[in-house]
């Protein structure tokens, strides 16, 4: 399952609801606000995401997932608005029966996720300069 | 000549100045019609670089759409 | 830094102590107690653990870490005493820089632990019987 | 006839029914002691099964050690 939220993530029933007894090992993944990308020193960033296509294909992410894992629950919610230095952009979270796979499909899942979504940064530099990431 | 929607997200969002709009057009595709909005409004983006969706669907950029459709042009991706 | 513990992981101060602001990425492990076990219906489990030798082992796992992987900084706490199904058995948190050595890392160190930390896992079964894993 | 230490954890703990004790020993080496202890207490694991530490440190059975010295043998581990 997949939201957007305007909210710190921990906050988000999506990353309080995991739960399985019959999974022994939860893998998370958070991405995090870096005070610098590229060499620039980074103040504050800002994501913008288009909800409902994100949703669908996150939808297909986690099916390509379940079917080459052996996953039991997988979660994930995007931060969007304005974030500070060392807040969360991304949280996700694959329980499992065994690590392996729990490892190997939050990895996938956050590869393909910066890929795949429509989601956008947009970076504000101490220098006054701000961009979207990506922009031609 | 049909009407439908059109949202814009991003570096297009900021550049068009708004998030959506309802537009009368005549293309025949949504290459054309993305073409014709980027002329008029000076998008910043080449069409090679962007995807398209219809009704929040993926779809290629030959595919027609229908009035009442809400189309969304998809700028490069930066999640995570 | 490694700690055993014997209350709810979560609340430990290691869990909740992560923090730089250089690190791009967060990855976590839990590593939970399943409700069964090789076929075998388990309806709790004790952990046992030598504290010290633990703590020195864990060093020495950490150093690999750090040399092999780009990451700053690692906190791993172990579960000791008697655990119901569900409860967390061991956690461990990896910040760094970017995501790829911080998953790398993580599984490298529960790959590690795993196989080289001083701690026992007594299982007690449905049918009232019970054992030391890796009993011979 | 030295004076040391031995702790036992897990199945080597609930076999001898104790944590740690005292123990004279003339053993010569860990190797040494460790069947003495296995002949005289029925600990249920071989030696080529464990491993074993002098003052929470690993250290190889042929070592010696000193007295007042704190001997852990490890079973096999299960931890995560």
């Amino acid at each position: 399952m997949f939201a957007l939220s305007d909210r710190p993530l921990l906050e988000h029933p999506l990353v309080q609801s995991l739960a399985d007894p019959a999974a022994g090992a939860l893998v998370t993944f958070e991405g995090r606000v870096r005070q610098q990308n590229q060499g620039r020193a980074v103040t504050r960033l800002e994501y913008e995401g288009a909800e409902l296509l994100a949703a669908n294909e996150f939808k297909s992410i986690e099916a390509e997932a379940s079917q080459r894992f052996d996953i039991t629950q997988l979660h994930c919610v995007h931060r969007t608005g304005m974030l500070e230095i060392g807040e969360i952009a991304v949280w996700m979270g694959v329980l499992a029966p065994h690590r392996g796979p729990a490892f190997d499909a939050c990895r996938y899942v956050i590869d393909e996720l910066k890929k795949r979504l429509p989601i956008w940064k947009k970076e504000y530099y101490a220098d006054g300069d701000s961009g979207w990431i990506n922009a031609p | 000549m049909i009407q439908i929607e059109v949202t814009y997200y991003a570096m297009l969002r900021e550049r068009r100045g708004l998030s959506a709009e309802s537009i009368q057009t005549e293309a025949a595709s949504l290459g054309a019609l993305y073409d014709d909005l980027a002329g008029e409004f000076g998008l910043p983006n080449k069409r090679q670089h962007l995807k398209v969706a219809v009704n929040d669907q993926f779809v290629s950029w030959d595919s027609s759409f229908a009035p009442g459709d809400r189309i969304t042009f998809i700028p490069p991706v930066s999640g995570g």
